[in-house]
């Protein structure tokens, strides 16, 4: 598998999140069908996953959580491989144990991924440890939501981290909601990079549906962590236009916001901007059928995946 | 009697009991957002959302419990109580012993447990066992919708911390509720069928597996008595006592893991104190010592199936050799 | 039992300081015969807890933790019944069943005392919710130190407490170590109270050594919960100047920084201070003799009493 | 062979191991200042303060050994994990699963555990029945010096996370060491004492009590056997059910509490794959469900004593009735 590093310009960004978009809309659907467990889209999220993914070197170690199709397709995984773990099939990234939830593909550098909020918090801190200890190339990505941040781990690890001189970069998808609760709902300030602050921490915020604005921030905040040999903190703001976990009606979300973040909506943005920039629309069309064949494909494979022999159950638990 | 599913039960006893007693209150992580009817009748003092955050969750509730409040919380999925340890086990569990007596912490801390949701070990692990290992806590896990409101009002009129339980693969299933107010008293099982030739001893969901064995074995001339725990704490050791002496052979079924199980509990307590009207040696039924997986036809394996216990019993009943050996796969 | 609200004067505080000393220095001496088990003591933060309990009207509800011997004595704890439950006997506050630890009084107002470091933190939202909800007077105050604000717990503490609005004055004991680890090799910063900005908390820092500068900055700081129903930080710098948990030798701890504390060890200052505000020598001296003799009063109290009957083993577990 | 006591025996084998294998570190709490020789030895990257935080303690000591560190995280006392939980638990415990076992997380959580100090339930809480009921984890609780160095250094080479627990009760306790390199097999159990009419299955410093025990039984003509089970998790079922069929009797004793505690599996494993050679019920003799007081005599009637084990072995013998009743109370 070839970790993507490589996105030439902008089309190739835009590429990226049109496949996020379609891979998570098909995954909406297949779930709808009753064909996999329920799943948590990042739809309205695809500028920060991207934007972040083409910052990073092959080197790079991710750390991410539930909400993690986005940061798994940006590095590269195959749709496939990621769509047989959400259907938990034997050929899935973790051989369907994991599901959709906590997909780990270490091939790829995204490693540990843990549903509990807070987990990739809780590891990366270690992971990162390993880095310096045993001077291994690249620093440690740890990507979080605003709900994490509320956790206590999240304290406990950008301490660690700012005492320690770890290479992290922390990125806080701040996407306003934690589940069905919004973000003012729990905490004062407006923004979780506030908190960076205390641990003496560089901290950076970025329009979170600027697909360039994120690669930019996150390549000088990496740039920063490489070179201090210290944590930083991104902050992207962004919006997640689904609910939390399908189905979910979403009965509960202010409807003016709503509406107001759609305008927003990083490939809306991304599309106009290649439009002005002179690109063409039949073009862009196509590679929307391209991308689409690939989900399907991605179904395809998916589907006609066996599903774990019984043995699994026990396999696997001790080394 | 109305019908209604388990999640409504609960809904029901929430509203009562909050009728009820002022002093009660409900928070978590999305609780305001998701019972939208409590937060409309009760206002947003009562029935509050709070940041993702276990442990402040049940500790706030620890606090609020030892000076007038009743707090219900939900900490959503058992796994994410694993950041709630401290203030459940040594705080609420210990502060009353500690203190000698000068704080009691009545309050409840609501669980879903179990697979059936398809969606992996970190929001699929029973840990019922450890509450009920570590002292000062009552736990209960019903198995119908009419235990599920009334275990649920019994607990938050206890004046102790209960830790409540509910399967994940019976929220969905309705059954018969009685109307108002209804309460299930801790500590007290429920004999679900009676029957001479085996006690199949069980909670939770594994209670309608049990069921489903008993009507398999009835057609082969065998009678099972099914015995729903409820409360795994108090354990009623009575009722499993007086069943096994009945019957002399005992089979517990639950889908957490084995060791150090409510299995190993109950198996422990009738081979100590029923020995003697033993026809043969107990068995467990129980999940495998492993993370649930996500992949569905794993997790459907988890649990022991009714073919499963009723093949069990035939082996018991045959006699031959060792049943645990044979059945620890399940 | 009454509870402590009334030091009419500078002398009054000398007196509750001198006592919390005389009474911790005897415990270690009874712990070095083996009559006692090790326990924790607050040598040197005398003026912290006094200040503080001086500034505290009779319906505050005050959490603590291990290190609270003085917090309970400033607050009115009678000696005996403090020294026979460190002894564990029946006759403490607890029935002997918590030991120096984790003496809780009701009747004091001294709460729900954990030595589960981080504990008060967890407890006094809930505390404070209850006073919120049930309109109770008082308000709640939580003494905490600087390695408890290491634990995640300090994070979910004070963000709930900002965004409930919940009535709690944080009082920290930055006595500079965390068992055996300085602070310096826990936090970046030099002070807890820069954590308190993040959650829009508002903080003070006050010298923890200066008796009557604490007692007016946490009269200060109460008024400020008093009136905005919202919690405040203070912090009291300060110094350990015995050992973690006797018996502790001390070897780890540099000489000359416990040199320079103990040159303004609290009651050496509040001394000093009453010699120049005209005070007589042999006043100070009477009143030294007559606080060791309730000290002797208590201890001999402690030991006539009994040891708790086996049955408390398994009492007061359940209501 | 020398002499030391287990506190000496876990520094030999944590210098040994780190001399051996440069991924080896040690960090947590304290560390570095309490283990001033190995900082000297190793430097300061290998033996590292850490701030007060249990969670990130263990979080961190996840992440560094799936990419190639060996941590050995020193969480102090047993209680204190209940804010570690979920990296234990959720994490250490259920990635490699999870992740269709592409990762693997060598390392150590040692804690003290048990009475001995007199400083009450927030220190003293025996918690290894938990990690022993959550998967992917091993668990061991040495019962001598020997033990605890040779445990102590195959945990550290073992692939998998292990939880070390010192009983603090015998960390003053001393005895023969063997020098040098000394691994004692995790899963094997060590039969400390041969005998013919029951096992006496214990574990940490409740093995010392059962010896004692047996020396008393001994003088009346009984012959105990005792065996130390040291691992936890793997248990070393052949062993206990070698030792129950020869002697037909067993009595579990430690000091946890006793509902779903280690006795309780052990009991159940019995009964379940021994229940022909069983000439009584199985009796657990163990710590009260109830927290640990720190008040000196009630810390001292907390564990089984000696007395109250050749006691419950009388009674057993005599065949009268049934003894865990009796026992319950000890
Ligand atoms: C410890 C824990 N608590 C609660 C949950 C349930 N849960 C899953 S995702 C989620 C919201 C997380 O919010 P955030 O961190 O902002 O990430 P987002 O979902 O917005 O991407 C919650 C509450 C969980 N998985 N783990
Ligand atoms: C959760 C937890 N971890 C560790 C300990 C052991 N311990 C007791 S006191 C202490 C130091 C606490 O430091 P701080 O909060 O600054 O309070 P201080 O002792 O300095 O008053 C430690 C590490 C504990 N009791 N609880
Ligand atoms: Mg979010
Ligand atoms: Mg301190």
């Amino acid at each position: 598998m070839k970790i993507d590093t490589d996105y030439p310009d902008a089309l190739a960004l835009h590429e990226a999140m049109q496949l996020i978009r379609s891979y998570e809309e098909r995954m909406t659907a297949i779930q709808a069908e009753g064909a996999a467990a329920g799943t948590c889209t990042a739809v309205g999220q695809e500028a920060a996953a991207v934007g972040v993914m083409a910052a990073l070197g092959r080197d790079e170690r991710i750390l991410t959580n539930h909400r993690s199709a986005g940061h798994l397709l940006a590095r590269g995984a195959d749709p496939g491989r990621l769509m047989a773990e959400a259907m938990g099939r034997a050929t899935g990234y973790c051989k369907g144990k994991s599901g959709s939830l906590h997909v780990s593909a270490a091939e790829l550098g995204v490693v540990l991924t843990s549903t509990i909020v807070g987990g990739e918090l809780s590891l990366a801190t270690g992971v990162a440890l390993a880095h310096k200890q045993l001077g291994l190339p690249g620093v440690v990505v740890c990507i979080f939501g605003d709900g994490a941040a509320c956790e206590g781990v999240f304290h406990e690890s950008l301490n660690l981290a700012a005492v320690w001189s770890l290479p992290i970069l922390y990125v806080c998808e701040n996407n306003q909601w934690q589940a069905f609760v919004h973000r003012r709902e729990t905490m004062v300030g407006e923004r979780v990079a506030e908190w960076a602050t205390g641990y003496r921490i560089g901290s950076a915020v970025v329009d979170g549906n600027d697909v360039h604005a994120v690669r930019a921030a996150a390549a000088a905040a990496l740039a920063e962590v490489r070179c201090s040999g210290r944590p930083f903190l991104l902050e992207a703001e962004t919006y997640r236009l689904r609910g939390h976990f399908e189905p979910d009606d979403q009965a509960y979300v202010d409807a003016a916001e709503l509406a107001a973040w759609r305008d927003r909506d990083p490939l809306g943005r991304s599309r106009r901007a290649l439009l002005a920039a002179g690109h063409d629309a039949r073009a862009l069309a196509e590679l929307e059928t391209a991308v689409e064949r690939r989900i399907d494909q991605a179904q395809a494979f998916a589907l006609a995946s066996p599903y774990p022999e019984l043995a699994e159950l026990t396999r696997d638990v001790f080394a | 009697m109305s019908i209604m599913t388990s999640q409504q039960a609960l809904a029901d006893a929430l509203a009562i009991e909050m009728r009820r007693d002022p002093s009660v209150l409900m928070f978590g992580e999305g609780v305001a957002t998701k019972r939208a009817e409590l937060l409309a009748e009760f206002g947003a003092g009562r029935v509050r959302n709070t940041p993702l955050a276990e442990g402040i969750i049940a500790g706030t509730a620890v606090g609020a419990s030892a000076f007038g409040l009743r707090p219900v919380i939900d900490l959503l999925f058992a796994p994410f109580m694993c950041f709630a340890m401290d203030e459940l086990v040594n705080s609420a569990g210990k502060l009353r012993f500690l203190s000698g007596g000068q704080f009691s912490f009545p309050l409840v801390a609501m669980a879903m447990t179990g697979g059936g949701w398809g969606i992996g070990p970190h929001h699929n692990h029973n840990l019922e066992a450890w509450f009920a290992h570590a002292p000062g806590l009552k736990v209960v896990m019903p198995s119908t919708p009419a235990d599920a409101k009334g275990l649920l009002a019994a607990a938050i009129r206890d004046d102790n911390p209960v830790l409540f339980f509910s399967d994940i693969g019976l929220a969905f299933a309705s059954g018969e509720v009685p109307e108002g107010e209804h309460c299930v008293p801790l500590g007290k099982a429920a004999l679900r069928r009676p029957g001479g030739d085996v006690s199949l001893v069980s909670y939770g969901k594994c209670v309608d597996t049990c069921l489903a064995a008993a009507e398999t074995l009835a057609t082969q001339g065998v009678s099972a008595e099914v015995l729903d725990l409820r409360s795994l704490k108090p354990l009623d050791e009575q009722a499993i006592l007086a069943s096994v002496r009945r019957t002399g052979r005992l089979v517990v079924v639950h889908e957490a893991s084995r060791t150090c199980g409510v299995g190993a509990e109950v198996a422990a307590l009738a081979s100590e104190a029923a020995f003697d009207s033993l026809r043969a040696p107990p068995c467990r039924l129980t999940g495998p010592d492993a993370p649930a997986a996500a992949s569905f036809p794993l997790e459907q394996a988890f649990a022991p199936s009714a073919a499963a216990v009723a093949a069990a019993v035939g082996r018991m009943l045959e006699g031959g050799g060792t049943v645990a050996d044979a059945a620890a796969v399940a």
